[in-house]
Order: C-alpha cells, then sequence, then structure tokens
C-alpha cells in the first residue's frame, strides 16, 4: 500500500540519507566521463518521453511521475 | 652590438605583438556573442495504429530547445495530432441483437451533403442524419463508435535559468486545443544541488485548467442515453506537486526519485462513454415505458480524484551500453493502483549506429466504480464506468530503436513497438453473454521516425 | 559593364557594390578619411552586400571608437583624463600594449604620444617651418615612457595627447579581412587608403596591386603581384613642407621634434599582416637614411621611392 | 593595484608547498618549483568537459599573448583513459604543456570542486585565485587578472 504520508517518508529518508553527507554514494567532479555522455542523461530522448506520456495516458489509468532532470556532466 | 640576437630580432617581436593584437582574446564589440548555443532542434513523425479498425494517430512532434548562454535555456515543443477510428463506447457486445447508437456529428455534416447511410465489412452500419450519425452494431461486435475523429494542436514553452549557485529554475505553459477540449496549464519548479552536484533535490508545481466541450453537448453524468440530459460546456482543474531526487550513485550509475501528487476537480467524466443494463439473462434490459427510455447509461465519475505516484529511474552504464531502467507505483482514491515497469537498452553497433530494444510492463486495478455492464437487478450506482481505461488490465510493450549519427549532432532514428493491454475481467457468466468478450485486447503498433539536428 | 547596386550596413553609410568584368565584386566606401575598398572572388552578389555591411560597420566602429577627432572616442576620453587614471576596454587595452611593444622595439621612435607635434607642424607643401623653440616645448609632453600604463588602468599625464592615427587604419584592415573570411571561403582583398591584406588569391593567379608614383594619382609607378599577405606603405607624397630646397618629411623624431633627415619619399613593405606591415614601414621611415637597410635586415620584401 | 589575496585553503597548502624551494619534491608531475617566477595558470580539463572546449582556444591565446610577460599555461588533463584526451588534443594542437593526470591524484590533491578548474599561481608560487567553470563571460575577467599578475614582478 501506498498513501500519501509512506510516500513522503521513504521519500524523506531516501532523500536525508544521501544528503548527510553520506559521502560513499556520488563521485568527484572529475569522474564524470561516463554520466556526461549524452545517452546517460535521465532525460536523454525528451521526445519519445512526451509521445510516450501522451500515448500512455490516453490508454492507461496512471501516468506522468517521471518529471525533472539532473545529472549529466556537472560541468559549471 | 647585439651579438646573440638574431638580426631581425625586431621584426619577431613585432610579429608577436601584432599577433597578440589581432587574436582573441579581446571581446570587440563586433564580434557575434558566441556563448548562446545552437538551436537543438528534436522532431519526430509518430503513427500509430490500433487493431480492427480501432483508432489511427498520425502525430508530428517538433522540440526546439537553446542555450541563450550562461545555462538560460528556452525551450518549446509543439505537437499536432489527428486521431480516426474506433473507440470502444464502453457498452458490451449483445449476443443476439442489432444495438443502434447515436453520436452527434461535427456541425459541419448538414442532411444531403454525401451518402447517408454506411455500410462496413463487419456488417455494421452507419447513418447521418441532421447532427447525429446513427451506428449499428451486429450481434456479438463490440461496439465501438465509429465516428470518433478528434484533432489536436498543443503547444509549450518554458524557460530555465540559474537562480543562484547550485539553484535551478523553472517555469513552463502548456495550451492545447482540440475540438471538443481546451486545456492551458503552468509550472514552476526549482531544484538545489547538492554535495558536488551528486545531488539534487527538486521542487515543481503545476496548475491545469481544462474546459470539456462535448460535440452535441455535454452530458449530465448517470443520466439515460436516450434522454439526452446535456449541458454546454463543464470545466474542471487540476493542482499538482512534484518532489525529486536525483542522486549520482558511482560513476556508472545516476538515479532518480519522484513522488508526485494531484488533484483534480471538475467534470472528469468522459462525455462518449456509456454503459449497457442487462437483465439477469445478460441480454439487454427490456426498455419499459415506467422506468428508462434505452438499455445505456451516460456513466458517470467522482468529482474529484487524488493521485499518488512514487517513480525510481536509473540510468547505468555498462561499458559503451546504457541501461535504462524504471519503476513507478501509482496509487488514486478511485482505487486504481497501478505498476509499470520500463527497461531499455542502448547497444552501439558501430561508430554510428545503435540500437535499443525496449520492453515496458504494465498493470493496474480497475476503478472501484468499473462495471463491464450494470445489472438491472440492482440499483444504478451514483459513479458508474465501462471505459476500459479504467478496468483492470494488463499491458505490455515491445520493440526497438534504431538511431545513425549523421555527425555534427545530427540522429536520424526509427522506433518500431507493439503495445498490447488485456483486461483482467472479459466474461459473464450471464447465459446470454457467454462465451462473448467483453473487453477484447488491445493491440497496437507504434512507428515513429526522429531526427534530432542542430543549428 | 557590371551590376552595381548599393548595402547597407547599420550605420548609415552606404557602401557602392559593383560587379566587375574580372569576376569580382568590389565593394568601396569612405571611411577613416580614406577610399575603402574590398574586392571579392564572388558571384554572389546577397553575400557581397552583407560582407560591405560587415566591412562597414566595422571600419567606422574603429573609427569612431579610436579618432582622435571625435569628442566621444575612447581615445578622446583617455586625452582629457588630465592626469587621472581611466580604465580601458580589452580592445583599448590591447592596442595600447601593441603601441607600448612598438615604442620599446623601435627604440623609442615610434611613440603614440608623438601627435602633439602637429600643433606646429602643418605639412600643407608650403615652407613654413616652425621656430625651435615652439618645437622644443612640445617635447616634455612627448615620451610613452612618461605613460603609466598598467592594464587595464591608463594614467596620462595632464598634456599629453594619444593618437593611433599610425595603427588604426592598417588595424581595420586586418580586422575587416578577418570578419570577411569568418564568413567567406573565396579570395579577398581589403584596401583602407592604400594599406592592403589579402587573403587567398583570385583564379587569375594573384592579386595585381600599383603603387603610386609620387605625386601621381592613380597612376602605378609599380605594379606588385600578391597572392596573400599584406601591404603597407609609409611616405610623404602628399605630406611635407618645402624650404631653401629642402624637402621636410612628415615623418618626426620624436626625440627632437624635426622630421627625420633622409627618409626615402615612400616605402611600401609586405609582410603577413597589415598591421606587420604598416609598422615596418613606419619603422624604416623612422630611420631615415637607413630605411632600406633596416628593411634588409628584418628580411621584409620592400618597395622604396627616393626623389 | 590592490592585490586580492585569497584566504589560503587547506585544499592549496599542498600546492604552496611544492612550490616553495624546498617543498619541491621529484615526483611533482607538475614541476611547479621549476616555474618559480612565473605566472602559472594549470587548467584542469577533460575531453568530456563541454565548457574545456570553450577553453582551449582562449588558452592557447593566453599562451600566445603573454609567454613572453613571463606566463605558463599548464593544462591537467584528467580523462580516464589517455586516449580520449588525445582525440580532443588533435582537435585543438594547443602548443602549451599538458600534463595527465588519469588517476585523478593531482585532481584529488586540488580538491576540484567542479569542471573544469583552473588555479592562478603567482611569481611566489602562490595560489591568487582558484576559478570553478569557464563561460565564454568570464574570459575578459581571467584575462585582466592574469594581465595584473603579470605586472606584479
Amino acid at each position: 500500500m501506498l498513501n500519501a504520508r509512506t510516500a513522503l517518508m521513504i521519500f524523506l529518508v531516501a532523500s536525508l540519507g544521501t544528503l548527510q553527507g553520506c559521502s560513499t554514494l556520488g563521485v568527484k567532479p572529475w569522474q564524470r566521463d561516463l554520466l556526461a555522455r549524452k545517452d546517460m542523461a535521465l532525460d536523454a530522448n525528451p521526445l519519445d518521453a512526451a509521445i510516450d506520456d501522451h500515448l500512455y495516458f490516453s490508454k492507461e489509468a496512471a501516468s506522468g511521475g517521471k518529471g525533472f532532470g539532473g545529472g549529466g556532466c556537472g560541468c559549471n | 652590438m647585439q651579438l646573440k640576437t638574431p638580426a631581425n630580432a625586431l621584426r619577431l617581436g613585432l610579429m608577436a605583438a601584432t599577433c597578440a593584437l589581432l587574436s582573441p582574446p579581446t571581446t570587440h564589440a563586433a564580434d557575434a556573442p558566441e556563448d548562446d548555443g545552437p538551436w537543438q532542434v528534436d522532431a519526430g513523425l509518430l503513427y500509430y495504429k490500433e487493431n480492427e479498425g480501432r483508432v489511427r494517430t498520425i502525430e508530428p512532434v517538433v522540440n526546439v530547445r537553446r542555450n541563450l548562454g550562461d545555462d538560460h535555456i528556452v525551450g518549446f515543443n509543439f505537437a499536432f495530432d489527428s486521431l480516426s477510428g474506433g473507440s470502444p463506447n464502453g457498452a458490451i457486445a449483445a449476443k443476439s441483437k442489432i444495438q443502434t447508437f447515436a453520436t452527434p456529428s461535427g456541425s459541419s455534416l448538414t442532411p444531403g451533403s454525401g451518402p447517408q447511410t454506411y455500410v462496413s465489412p463487419s456488417g455494421n452500419t452507419y447513418t447521418t442524419l441532421a447532427k447525429v450519425t446513427l451506428y449499428t452494431i451486429q450481434p456479438g461486435a463490440l461496439p465501438l463508435d465509429p465516428n470518433f475523429h478528434d484533432r489536436r494542436i498543443s503547444f509549450d514553452a518554458n524557460w530555465s535559468q540559474p537562480v543562484s549557485t547550485n539553484v535551478k529554475g523553472t517555469v513552463g505553459g502548456h495550451i492545447s486545443d482540440e475540438l471538443d477540449f481546451d486545456s492551458l496549464a503552468v509550472n514552476g519548479a526549482l531544484s538545489r544541488d547538492f554535495n558536488a552536484k551528486n545531488s539534487t533535490v527538486s521542487f515543481g508545481m503545476n496548475a491545469e485548467l481544462d474546459k470539456i466541450k462535448a460535440i452535441g453537448g455535454t452530458p449530465v453524468g448517470g443520466s439515460d442515453y436516450a434522454q439526452l440530459l446535456k449541458t454546454g460546456s463543464k470545466s474542471k482543474h487540476v493542482i499538482g506537486g512534484l518532489l525529486g531526487l536525483t542522486q549520482v550513485i558511482s560513476r556508472e550509475w545516476v538515479a532518480q526519485l519522484n513522488y508526485s501528487y494531484d488533484r483534480s476537480q471538475g467534470y472528469l467524466t468522459d462525455p462518449y462513454k456509456i454503459l449497457s443494463i442487462v437483465d439477469s439473462t445478460g441480454n439487454l434490459m427490456a426498455v419499459s415505458s415506467s422506468t428508462a427510455a434505452s438499455p445505456y447509461r451516460f456513466e458517470n465519475r467522482p468529482g474529484t480524484r487524488t493521485r499518488q505516484s512514487l517513480y525510481v529511474g536509473n540510468k547505468v552504464a555498462l561499458g559503451l551500453q546504457t541501461l535504462d531502467v524504471s519503476y513507478r507505483r501509482g496509487k488514486d482514491d478511485w482505487s486504481v493502483k497501478s505498476d509499470t515497469v520500463d527497461v531499455r537498452l542502448r547497444v552501439p553497433i558501430s561508430n554510428d549506429w545503435y540500437i535499443e530494444p525496449h520492453v515496458r510492463w504494465y498493470r493496474q486495478t480497475a476503478a472501484e466504480f468499473y462495471h463491464l455492464y450494470l445489472d438491472q437487478v440492482d440499483a444504478i450506482p451514483q459513479f458508474m464506468s465501462a471505459d476500459p481505461r479504467l478496468a483492470g488490465f494488463t499491458a505490455t510493450t515491445i520493440g526497438f530503436k534504431v538511431g545513425v549519427d549523421l555527425g555534427g549532432n545530427n540522429e536520424l532514428s526509427l522506433r518500431l513497438e507493439q503495445y498490447q493491454q488485456k483486461a483482467s475481467e472479459r466474461f459473464s457468466s450471464l447465459l446470454n453473454l457467454q462465451g462473448l468478450d467483453l473487453n477484447p485486447s488491445l493491440k497496437s503498433a507504434i512507428v515513429q521516425i526522429g531526427w534530432k539536428m542542430e543549428y | 559593364m557590371g551590376d552595381a547596386g548599393a548595402a547597407s550596413g547599420g550605420s548609415g553609410i552606404t557602401p557602392q557594390v559593383v560587379r566587375r568584368d574580372d569576376l569580382t565584386v568590389a565593394i568601396s566606401f569612405s571611411a577613416m578619411a580614406s577610399p575603402c575598398e574590398v574586392l571579392l572572388e564572388t558571384q554572389d552578389l546577397a553575400l557581397a552586400h552583407e560582407l560591405a555591411g560587415l566591412a562597414v560597420d566595422e571600419a567606422l566602429r574603429i573609427e569612431r571608437k579610436f579618432s582622435r577627432y571625435r569628442d566621444d572616442s575612447v581615445i578622446s576620453t583617455i586625452n582629457a583624463s588630465h592626469g587621472k587614471p581611466i580604465a580601458v576596454d580589452a580592445e583599448t587595452s590591447s592596442l595600447l600594449s601593441f603601441a607600448a611593444h612598438c615604442h620599446v622595439l623601435s627604440e623609442g621612435r615610434f611613440d603614440v604620444t608623438s601627435g602633439v607635434l602637429r600643433r606646429v607642424w602643418h605639412f600643407d607643401g608650403s615652407d613654413r617651418l616652425p621656430s625651435a623653440a615652439a618645437v622644443a616645448a612640445l617635447l616634455p609632453l612627448i615620451g610613452f615612457d612618461k605613460v603609466d600604463w598598467q592594464p587595464p588602468n591608463i594614467c596620462l599625464p595632464a598634456g599629453m595627447e594619444i593618437d593611433f592615427g599610425g595603427i588604426g587604419k592598417e588595424y581595420a584592415v586586418d580586422r575587416v579581412l578577418g570578419l570577411i573570411t569568418a564568413r567567406f571561403d573565396g579570395a579577398v582583398l581589403v584596401n583602407f587608403g592604400g594599406d592592403l591584406a589579402a587573403q587567398r588569391a583570385p583564379a587569375s593567379g594573384e592579386w595585381r596591386v600599383g603603387i603610386e608614383r609620387p605625386g601621381q594619382h592613380r597612376s602605378a609607378a609599380l605594379l606588385l603581384g600578391l597572392s596573400q599577405g599584406a601591404l603597407a606603405t609609409s611616405g610623404d607624397t602628399h605630406r611635407f613642407l618645402l624650404r631653401a630646397g629642402i624637402r621636410y618629411s612628415h615623418i618626426l623624431d620624436v626625440r627632437t621634434g624635426w622630421p627625420v633627415p633622409g627618409a626615402p619619399a615612400s616605402v611600401t613593405v609586405a609582410a603577413g599582416t597589415c598591421v606587420e606591415a604598416g609598422m615596418l614601414a613606419t619603422f624604416a621611415m623612422l630611420r631615415g637614411a637607413e630605411a632600406e637597410a633596416f628593411l634588409e635586415t628584418q628580411g621584409a620584401r620592400h618597395w622604396a621611392l627616393r626623389l | 593595484m590592490t592585490k586580492k589575496w585569497l584566504r589560503p585553503l587547506a585544499a592549496i597548502a599542498w600546492l604552496a608547498l611544492a612550490v616553495s624551494a624546498h617543498g619541491a619534491t621529484a615526483e611533482d608531475p607538475l614541476d611547479l618549483a621549476h616555474l618559480h617566477g612565473k605566472v602559472v595558470y594549470v587548467d584542469f580539463w577533460a575531453s568530456w568537459c563541454v565548457p574545456c572546449r570553450q577553453s582551449f582556444p582562449w588558452m592557447a591565446s593566453l599562451q600566445k599573448q603573454f609567454a613572453a610577460d613571463g606566463l605558463v599555461v599548464l593544462a591537467v588533463n584528467v580523462d580516464h583513459e589517455r586516449r580520449d584526451a588525445d582525440r580532443f588534443l588533435s582537435e585543438f594542437a594547443p602548443d602549451f604543456r599538458i600534463v595527465y593526470d588519469t588517476g585523478g591524484v593531482l585532481a584529488e590533491r586540488y580538491h576540484l570542486k567542479g569542471m573544469p578548474t583552473s588555479f592562478l599561481i603567482d611569481r611566489d608560487g602562490k595560489v591568487q585565485s582558484e576559478h570553478i567553470g569557464f563561460r565564454p563571460a568570464d574570459r575578459d575577467a581571467l584575462t585582466e587578472r592574469i594581465h595584473t599578475l603579470l605586472q606584479t614582478h
């Protein structure tokens, strides 16, 4: 069962886990070579994603949830 | 005497000085601004076709994006689609009876302008009257509304820019227009990087306002199909929020976790969907003059819906290959629960070519007011729908995409996929419905050509 | 005859764009008190018009920015600073640094602060020489070594003046050529008042450049072939004083305030860029009688004319 | 001219040590000790880093313009694979020195916070400034900063 509170809890625990200096996660700025690859972007194909969203929206009861980007090469 | 220096030392010095004068880094007023990137254009053409004369769609989509410098990014998305074909109207097949339905036609159809009756290969017919199309469905066939056609134009614009070091802001808007549906939405989001950009937390909100203006009037939910209780346009609105966390796990792995929540309110009913009422043998209810004028009812959904979803996405570099795995858990207060698993593996097959197999698996439970049909002996429920989209079903997508890098950041791709829905509740034990598939599988093919370019 | 048309840049000056019989398009306009010409080997008139607009805009931009005759120029601002430090933009900074280099390379002979001598010297072909006292009075106001140049800040002592007259035109030629070649692959020649630079040779083999005979406008004393590079001329064929049979050239020695004796009437130098050619020609003239020897030493192709 | 002394960051201590006359170590891949008396522009870059692509032509012109005044440009490559770096370099053919830091040893020591990162070191071997990222708009400010340091003897 997923209710609003459990979902939020899962989310917060996950966020805190990573934000509280859990330094084993993540890479150094100069180790982002693979993450900088275009196909490693979480939204590498925004057009496909938009088409799929629209398609499944019209055929299924659930939709969305993906949202937002991130990752990438982290270049400044 | 300058013994060590070459005789033409002066000239060498002059050449160096000249070189410094005439080469960058001096930025001169006449120089073109160099920091804005090229327009990135992503164009696609989608062809979608369902089995047995159901929906067909052709949809061209164009997405353009440009970094105007200093990460101020502007993007536009334009899509047009045109739908045609038949869509289930919600009524069930009848074993031995020809069923007749009416759908309002576009006002452009006037009596005498063209054929008045049609015969389709299935033996079903439809007749165009003044502003209504009557169509008949042969015994045993799934009632498909043949008059289903629509076109949609949608336009999105968005802008994102750094707000401070580590914080990025995005605002966007969406507008779309269909023959019977208008939608307007705005959204905004903030994201902040932590841990040397290894973690990104995002928060976004969106608001949407829709207007439903069904052709021939918008039915009053739950009313008798024959009484044509209709009103003008109806509206609904949606307010939603999204919390996101993107986390770099390792050099090869980046993950994303999103929680989204939205609440819709207003006319959430599908104005074209109906339900059949059957008697205890499974025959369509006999129309008695006392109660109803037809054995069909317009569907009626609750006036609010709250949806939540939890999404986990991953990108993993496996050598030169890229694995994309995501899972989404969705839940709403209509008791629709869903699970989606999506897996793609991008495999380079040469310097320029890649192939990307794709598998998607989806499952949802039925909405609590979903009924294949209504039973005459029971009281008519307040909320009811026979829309196959609210049924319990599993769906699979299998396909692949091939792409070729044409150089200069141009890429051409082709995607071929097959989508199949199988309902969990398809048969009835009622005598006269036995052996009838009341919610037949949906099968469709997806063909998409894509072209990415830069200029 | 060819097609003629006019292209307009954003500057208000309209260059003439003429297609000539030799497969080139000639763009001409007037800027920096000189006739300016750009030759392009192309059949594309629309492109020629576009490039013409580019050339005019850049020439006028440089003129506006660096002309000492304009109150709103950077140079006028510096000259009116009365000893207060002024921060300059990157382009002005690179020109000032270049001037500083040239001052050192020429052992003080080339000096962008020498313009004040114009207050007493008027090279109008007459015999009116200034008095020795008047010249001497100006000497304290000359010398780049008196300028405090700490990029990007310049502090020019009150009364002194800076003048890019000896660099500006050549700089404009190189800049315009650079702008055009960034958008055009064919053969180009940019000629601003006799200082020119070319990129790529025309199909006919070479650009044919005539060097004017002193005192005779548009009559070539010498025909040069140029396929790539630049030519610049320094000379007094139009500007001199004549007194008691002595021709006083307008090339002044900043150390004395008097014309350099024994300088050729004009010297034309070939080099990689117009700025370099121009500086070599100027340095040579400042050497007076040793002008040709200087250019030989530096390994520069040159054509000197003596009367 | 106001000299902008940065707070000595802990991260930079090693560098200052390395360039001081006694602290120079043989295994120092940057060999900064030998550059005492020069202004050094150290740039950490990688072939996959988009802004690095923009910084290279600028660094080439820096080298050309200020080498005579005592500027040394040092580009430290932090690519995982040297061949990626070489492919990048063949495109730009820079004439400044490239130091390979495939294992990220230097990057680790300098505690890089982003890509690219550059350090500007004065004639006394002190890190005068650190600059994270490279945007075309940064060029003029960086050039002026270098210019200023070159004036200081």
